[in-house]
């Protein structure tokens, strides 16, 4: 093995160190300190993993096995950490990101009290830990340990400022929304135990391809865990049904959305479906399923983000879109395209919420862009960093979307031309959304408060040098996937994750692929021609019809409220008032009562009366004699 | 046969000294040590020794359960007249005579536990009812005892008609009044034979309280002072029930088949109307009486599965629930207030009665580690060698006689005293006498082999 | 010889403190003592004493009847062991220098039950069981009923009554076994030997699961539970959530399952749905409750609906899983009891709704609070998740035809479970503080350790629950090949 | 003379006596019932005693007086119901110095 490899229980173990020195030490700690802390060990465990992946590149791989979670008769699961081409490239986004989100919080967070900045520390690299092991777990069970740590730590995260019970109440929310997708994914887990008598990937994709479609391994065993799979997925990432907690989320603190809601933590369903992908190629169904689902979560989010006025809000729904893409992605059986849209969209994502951050920074609290505009002036750093990232979203070569996004769009242009054509209109829409949110933000006149004009300030350096970082990945990010057709031998990494992601590699004539590509990016720039002619300089406008629609979230929050929770909290009542009191404790008091009517009737048999006793009696006699004499004989 | 002798001479000696003797606590001494004395010859013959050679002509035959038995209840008549032998002061000035009274029904006691022939269960039945109507009617100026006393003795003289046609019934059937095995099982199933079986069945049942013969106990027990309530319900009862099972061990063996659906539907009434009245009492005496019903409902389990586990269990049961009574009505005898509400609170002013009565209700109600739980079990296991919806019945039945005995424990214990002068004044010795008792009951639940190894060695 | 001990030394403390009334402190003092020489006990049982006949102890008793006085420490009676012994210490030690009215006679009802329910987890003789089984019910009766709440007379009757009740079936049930040994013998050696009818399977069958049920409680015979666990004063509820309901899962695992396993697996259904139902009807009764200690009743009732489809899921995964949870389920609720009864005891209120915001004013509280409650909800890293995992993972691998339904039915408490936890969570300590919530909480050293304590076990077993699975190995293996259906039908 | 008529009259006085015990009121005439009930019993011992003498007789079964402890039993049964009769009409007495009267529908102090 690898003698790099060693090293690997540092990765998530130095955050985990982090977390434990800024939560036990919060009230000690000056700020200074827990920043340094929770940035350092992210750094730390950055470079352990940028070793682990040039020599991972070099093409080593291992199962890194440290202890037995659990071993008992007929099961056996090792606490050990698969490392090859996925996990080391999510280990590289994970930690590098974090690093920069980390040191952008320093500053961002510097108004909070220094224990409860601690306590921002601490849970930040907490998830950090969970999202490494998530990604570095060698089976299902260590996976969903992560899985889980990772849904605590941004129920945490949202409810962060739980003096204000609206954000703990959006905490909760996506916590149990979480849960759901949660039980799914158990269920699948035991399912594969159950069936292959192991959890961990390799065994577990052995024993499929080996007997698939044998009694030991049906075709049903292969949809039903395909299926839940994909539900606990959805849940994660935020998918219909249950995409409806993202945008929520949005309460926490800016670059917590940044890299918990944006870049790392919502793309664990892509991750898992592509780390399952032996199961999946073998579902075609749930295939199918997963791309239709994806294409119609990523034009429900993209006609939502149209009409929505909070600036994270926006952001918000363009991560489902986005999400909603990469799943199509894997539902046409590109994981490769998937995995290059999540590390693209980590990028610009992060650096648009970032941005954001920024903005919300200056305006002193202001989310909202209808009184923003025209902070091109003030923010230069931001502005700019932020129109990087708009045109990396929207696709525009060469910047880093443009690539995964293509590789999208022709994977499902060769899966099912519909899809492809829903797509691409998504992808219009896409671009005008955030050209909208640019020009409201920082075009135009002034629309806020004279305070806020006057408090308006460029971050500081803190912030300013992670914008710069992402913004220069946003635009780079895509050269590590050029398709063959612009450049020969280019695409890196679809080369480099050929070992773990099986490609589905049907040719295309490159003519086709030239019309794709240009057909999109012409779309793109007349839709932002179109922005701009809209939104240059913005009036407000009453949204009616399919806009209003829009901007009320297509009622879906209100539909579910109607359809699930209401009715969940009437039955409780109804059990609560009648059926635990009335009829099951009732039936329980009802034996007691019985005992004590009889008591109360039979004692009148004891009238008193020597009479009535002795006639009882000869009564009793009489029967006992007649029946022995004449009945009994 | 010692003890027959002796306590008849000893009740004559005790109706004299109240002539010579005017100090009571000297009487009541007297008859302690009389009873001491009892029970060591008592023993003594358990271990063969005999006070006289008397050729009995097969009237009496003392075996060894006979003894044990006899063993059982002089003990616990010396608990009782420890306890209560006092208070018997306050029913009425002829104390002594009240003592000779129990020691001549001791003799009939005797007598009716070591029958082998039916006069003589007769004669002992007599002795025993005889005293009784009057120690019933002992306490003149109440009417409630007089009404007792009258009820008692009217009923009790036609139960007495009762068995005695049931014993010329078989008398006719047998040519004699010998009350062992029938060695002519041609004459088994004659009309005769059946008549002063069912006759015989009769007359047991209604002086052993076993419904639906069971109307004259809870108003004797009621209006009868509560010291005589005690003796009557305990001692005399389960020397009764020794007689019961000796009948139908012995001189009915034969007619088992006849009799035993009858026993069982018996057990099942009286388990019933005894539990079930009892649910409702007001007044703990008269739950008492019901409770006493019940349990012998519970007794009459012995004589429906007659083998060594019923006979076993009879000397546990006679044990457990005489000494278990025998305490708690030696408190109630102390208290004004005879209502549940009499007992609030007693825990905090008297912990060690407290404790002691609430041990011996947990006893009444067949709670482990107690003489009762066992005494029950024994029933059960042998019940349950015939039938198990019969044990299922005696088990309900036992749950629901927690509603009526819990009631006293949840007085005493987790309610409290609403007037603090109702609360009882105990003498300085009774307390300890009566934790004695308890622990004697506990014993019983944990080692009871002491107690029936002296049935074989 | 151990088990001797553990049974003598909580009798000898409880006697003592029945006849020596001392003070609070003195009493609590010698409790606290009491409890951690048992403690020891088990600890030096784990290391050192482990060879068979310090495990075991048998006297003859009861000759006549048949019963001696038998008891064996096995992989389960360890377990529960350890959890009793445990729970009692860290107890007692929270409880230290807290006034009660009698304490010394407080204190001896809670030795004397914990005598009572080790006699039960290590008794290997019917009767016996029978004997300590009711021995458990007592104190627990008492304790109850003289230091409960307002209605804690007709309330805990109630509890007396209803467990009474199906105890005395379960000894019919006994009696009849004995009855059918071959040496008319109580001991469980002999009575495993019998062979019954799958019709005498069935009916003894219910007469002892009626037992357990009421005492474990399974859905519908719990309606006992939440008044009781309302009234009782709370260190009382500890004991009984966290100890007491183990011996319905005791009485399962080790009468019940192996003396009727044919009968097990044709009722299994039955009891299954029993059980699943019940966890999504307590889940819902949970989410609407108000008052803090009827929640968290309610909650528990839900786990132990999930531990009873456990147990008859009739696989060796889901006998460890149970096993497991045992211990952990019983540590988890010590630690929710005493957290409830810390903010009652400070705040004056177990109403939810009138409480909020106690994390600022109070964040070492809150910290210990959320690290339980998540715990109780069997989060991953939580001792409660392998025990959980294990759990489900049986369920959906149990030979009944409906087992996906049992699997998702009862699945949905994993969803419900988080849904009020974190509503009571949120509605506890997130928001503005209130009148009541003004002051903070400060926590007491002792009160802090023994939380301490409880959040490292809970991590410890969370990460590394190995040791827990070893010990109930051999008793699993056992118990499955007791009632391994395949093999079964393959002998009848 | 069969030993059939003996018991019938037997038994219709026993009858006889049950009816009394449950018609009468008055506490006297019940037990003079009562012991008309007793008597009855007498007769039929006697009755036995004889018919077992008989038998005896004609089996020549070599028996010292048999049939003789028929006739003892009655002895101790005129014994004993006169101890009765003395308890039980002081009872009676000691009652109607109470309630001045003898009728037993006024005893129902105790009941239920």
């Amino acid at each position: 093995m690898q003698s790099s490899f060693q090293l690997a229980f540092l990765i998530p173990l130095l955050p985990l160190i982090g977390f434990l020195i800024n939560g036990l030490g919060r009230n000690q700690l000056s700020k200074q300190w827990s920043g340094l802390i929770g940035a350092g060990t992210i750094m730390g465990s950055f470079l352990v993993s940028l070793f682990i992946f040039q020599s991972v590149e070099s093409g080593n791989t291992a199962v890194v096995s440290y202890f037995d979670f659990i071993r008992i008769e007929g099961l056996r699961i090792p606490f050990a950490f698969q490392i090859d081409a996925l996990s080391s490239l999510f280990l590289l986004i994970i930690t590098g990101i974090g690093f920069l989100i980390h040191v952008y919080s320093i500053s961002y967070m510097h108004e909070e009290s220094s224990s409860s900045f601690a306590r921002y520390f601490s849970y930040l690299n907490l998830f950090v830990f969970s999202m490494l092991l998530l990604v570095l777990g060698s089976n299902y069970v260590v996976l969903f340990i992560g899985w889980e740590g990772v849904g605590l730590c941004s129920y945490l995260l949202i409810g962060f400022w739980f003096k204000n019970q609206v954000y703990t109440k959006a905490a909760n929310k996506a916590f149990i929304m979480n849960r759901i997708g949660d039980l799914a994914f158990l269920l699948a887990i035991f399912w594969l135990i159950i069936k292959t008598g192991s959890a961990s990937f390799q065994e577990v994709f052995e024993f499929v391809q080996g007997n698939q479609g044998t009694s030991k391994f049906t075709a049903t065993d292969i949809t039903v865990v395909s299926l839940l799979l994909f539900i606990g997925a959805t849940g994660k990432s935020a998918q219909l049904p249950l995409y409806t907690w993202l945008p929520d989320a949005m309460a926490g603190p800016t670059p917590v959305s940044a890299l918990i809601h944006a870049a790392t933590m919502v793309t664990a369903g892509i991750y898992m479906i592509a780390r399952s992908n032996i199961i999946y190629s073998l579902a075609p169904f749930t295939l199918t399923l997963i791309s239709w689902v994806g294409l119609a979560t990523a034009l429900l989010a993209a006609t939502i983000a149209l009409r929505q006025y909070d600036i994270k809000k926006v952001l918000a729904y363009s991560t489902v879109s986005q999400l909603g893409f990469m799943f199509l992605a894997l539902g046409s059986g590109a994981y490769v395209a998937a995995v290059f849209h999540v590390l693209t969209h980590a990028f610009f994502k992060a650096l648009l919420f970032l941005g954001s951050g920024s903005v919300i920074h200056a305006m002193g609290g202001e989310q909202d862009i209808r009184k923003m505009g025209g902070l091109s002036g003030k923010l230069k750093i931001t502005y700019v960093t932020f129109l990087i990232g708009c045109l990396a979203i929207a696709g525009l070569p060469p910047l880093s979307g443009f690539f995964s996004k293509d590789a999208i769009l022709l994977s499902a242009f060769l899966h099912q031309p519909l899809q492809y054509g829903i797509a691409l209109f998504t992808a219009f829409l896409t671009a005008f959304y955030m050209f909208r949110l640019l020009f409201l933000t920082f075009h135009g006149s002034f629309r806020g408060t004279a305070e806020q004009q006057a408090h308006l300030h460029e971050s500081p350096a803190l912030m300013t040098i992670p914008l710069i970082v992402l913004a220069l990945l946003s635009v780079v990010g895509g050269w590590i996937g050029i398709p063959a057709v612009l450049m020969h031998e280019a695409d890196w990494l679809g080369s480099f994750l050929a070992p773990v992601l099986s490609s589905s590699t049907h040719e295309v004539s490159h003519a086709t692929e030239w019309m794709l590509m240009s057909l999109s990016v012409v779309g793109v720039l007349l839709t932002i021609g179109f922005a701009w002619f809209l939104f240059r300089n913005y009036r407000e406008r009453e949204s009616k019809g399919l806009l209003r629609f829009f901007e009320h979230k297509w009622y879906v929050d209100e539909l579910y409220d109607r359809l699930i929770v209401k009715p969940i909290f009437y039955l409780g009542r109804l059990l609560k008032e009648w059926v635990e009191p009335r009829f099951i404790d009732a039936l329980v008091n009802g034996v007691g009562k019985t005992v004590q009517l009889a008591g109360r009737q039979i004692r009148f048999l004891q009238s008193g009366q020597i009479g009535s006793y002795v006639l009882l009696m000869v009564l009793a006699m009489v029967t006992v004699l007649l029946v022995q004499f004449f009945i009994r004989k | 046969m010692n003890a027959l002798l002796v306590s008849a001479i000893l009740g004559v000696l005790l109706m004299l000294s109240s002539v010579f003797i005017k100090n009571k606590s000297y009487i009541h001494t007297l008859a302690l040590a009389g009873l001491a004395g009892l029970f060591m010859l008592n023993l003594a013959e358990l271990n063969g020794w005999l006070l006289f050679e008397i050729d009995l002509k097969g009237m009496l035959r003392f075996d060894r359960y006979a003894l044990v038995m006899n063993a059982i209840m002089l003990a616990s008549l010396f608990f009782y007249l420890l306890l209560s032998g006092r208070a018997m002061e306050k029913v009425g000035p002829h104390y002594a005579d009240y003592l000779a009274l129990l020691f001549f029904i001791c003799a009939g006691l005797f007598m009716v536990t070591g029958y082998a022939s039916l006069l003589i269960l007769f004669l002992g039945i007599e002795v025993i009812s005889i005293p009784l109507y009057i120690l019933t009617g002992s306490d003149k100026r109440n009417l409630k005892s007089n009404e007792a006393a009258l009820k008692y003795f009217l009923l009790g003289s036609f139960s007495t008609g009762l068995l005695l046609l049931g014993i010329a019934f078989f008398y006719g059937a047998r040519g004699n009044f010998s009350a062992t095995v029938s060695v002519d099982p041609t004459v088994v199933g004659s009309s005769l034979q059946l008549a002063s079986l069912l006759l015989l069945l009769f007359a047991m049942s209604f002086k052993v309280s076993v419904a639906p013969f069971h109307f004259w106990t809870p108003d004797v027990y009621d209006g009868a002072p509560t010291v005589f309530t005690s003796f009557m319900a305990t001692i005399v009862k389960v020397a009764l029930f020794a007689a019961f099972v000796r009948l139908f061990e012995d001189t009915f063996s034969l007619q088992f088949s006849i009799w035993q659906p009858w026993v069982a539907g018996f057990v099942v009434l009286t388990l019933l109307i005894g539990n079930l009245t009892a649910v409702f009492q007001q007044s703990v005496k008269r739950m008492l009486a019901y409770s006493s019903i019940a349990q012998a409902g519970f007794m009459l389990l012995a004589v429906y599965a007659i083998n060594g586990d019923s006979k076993e269990g009879l000397l546990l049961y006679a044990a457990s629930y005489s000494l278990a009574t025998i305490g708690i009505f030696a408190v109630l005898s102390h208290l004004q207030d005879y209502t549940f509400d009499g007992f609030n609170g007693l825990a905090k002013k008297q912990p060690v009665v407290a404790a002691s009565l609430a041990i011996f209700f947990l006893s009444l109600a067949g709670i482990p580690l107690t003489g009762g739980f066992l005494a029950k079990l024994f029933m059960i296991k042998a019940a349950l060698a015939y039938q198990p919806w019969l044990a299922i019945v005696a088990v309900i039945m036992a749950v629901v006689s927690v509603f009526y005995y819990f009631r006293v424990i949840q007085a005493m214990y987790f309610r409290s005293a609403d007037d603090q002068e109702m609360m009882p004044e105990f003498p300085k010795s009774f307390p300890i006498l009566l934790l004695v008792t308890a622990l004697l009951v506990v014993l019983l639940g944990i080692f009871p082999e002491t107690l029936l190894g002296l049935l074989y060695f | 010889m151990v088990v001797l001990l553990l049974l003598l030394i909580p009798l000898i403390g409880a006697c003592f403190l029945f006849l020596y009334k001392g003070d609070y402190r003195f009493a609590s003092n010698a409790a606290l003592r009491v409890s951690l020489a048992s403690l020891l006990v088990m600890g030096a049982r784990l290391f050192y004493w482990n060879t068979p006949e310090m495990l075991t102890f048998s006297v003859p008793w009861l000759t006549s009847l048949g019963s001696s006085f038998s008891l064996r420490m096995d992989g389960l009676g360890t377990m529960l062991s350890i959890l009793t012994t445990a729970s009692y210490f860290l107890l007692f030690w929270y409880l230290k220098d807290r006034s009660i009215e009698r304490p010394a006679t407080f204190f001896a009802w809670l030795l004397l039950a914990q005598v009572g329910m080790l006699g039960v987890f290590l008794a290997i003789d019917s009767l016996l069981f029978y004997f300590f089984w009711e021995l458990a019910l007592i104190p627990m009766y008492f304790l109850a009923s003289q230091w409960g709440g307002v209605r804690r007379i007709p309330v805990t009757f109630k509890f007396f009554i209803y467990t009474f009740l199906g105890s005395v079936f379960m000894l019919i049930g006994i009696l009849y076994l004995q009855s059918k040994t071959a040496d008319h013998s109580f001991a469980l050696e002999s009575i495993k030997k019998i062979r019954l009818s799958s019709d005498q399977q069935s009916w003894l069958f219910w007469l002892f699961f009626i037992a357990f049920a009421i005492k474990l409680p399974v859905f519908p015979f719990h309606t006992w539970q939440p008044d009781t666990y309302e009234e009782s004063p709370t260190p009382v509820t500890a004991i009984l959530s966290a100890v007491m309901v183990k011996m319905g899962i005791l009485g399962l695992l080790r009468w019940l399952l192996p003396l009727f396993p044919i009968a097990s697996y044709m009722w299994g259904d039955v009891v299954m749905s029993m059980a699943v139902v019940g966890i999504v009807y307590a889940s819902f009764l949970a989410m609407q409750q108000t008052d803090l200690k009827r929640l968290v009743a309610y909650s528990s009732i839900a786990h132990i609906g999930l531990m009873t489809a456990g147990a008859f899921a009739l696989n060796n995964m889901a006998y460890q899983g149970l096993q497991l949870q045992l211990f952990t389920h019983g540590i988890n609720i010590l630690g929710m009891w005493i957290l409830a009864d810390l903010i009652e005891r400070k705040m004056g209120t177990r109403k939810i709704d009138s409480l909020g915001g106690i994390a600022q004013q109070s964040p070492t509280l809150t910290i210990f609070f959320v690290i339980i409650a998540l715990a109780n909800i069997a989060l991953p890293l939580t001792n409660a998740f392998v025990g959980e995992f294990l759990l489900f993972n049986g369920i959906l691998a149990t030979p009944s035809n409906y087992y996906w339904v049992f699997a998702g039915v009862g699945g949905l408490g994993i969803i419900f479970s988080a849904v009020y936890t974190l509503k009571m969570i949120r509605a506890i300590f997130y928001g503005e503080v209130n009148a009541i919530t003004q002051k903070p909480i400060v926590l007491e050293s002792h009160e802090c350790w023994v939380l301490s304590v409880i959040v490292g076990l809970i991590l410890f077993f969370g990460i590394y629950p190995q040791p827990l699975l070893d010990m109930t190995a051999d008793f699993s293996k056992e118990l499955f090949s007791l009632t391994d259906i395949t093999s079964l039908f393959r002998k009848s | 003379m069969p030993i059939n008529y003996y018991l019938f009259l037997a038994i219709a006085l026993f009858s006889i006596g049950v009816v009394g015990v449950l018609t009468r009121r008055n506490a006297i005439i019940i037990f003079m019932c009562i012991e008309l009930m007793l008597n009855a019993v007498n007769l039929l011992l006697v009755a036995f005693s004889k018919m077992h003498y008989k038998q005896a007789a004609a089996a020549a079964i070599p028996i010292a007086n048999p049939g003789i402890d028929g006739q003892l039993f009655v002895f101790f049964i005129m014994v004993v119901a006169a101890a009765e009769v003395s308890v039980g009409l002081a009872i009676i007495v000691m009652l109607y110095r109470n309630i001045h009267s003898v009728d037993i529908n006024f005893l129902n102090r105790l009941k239920h």
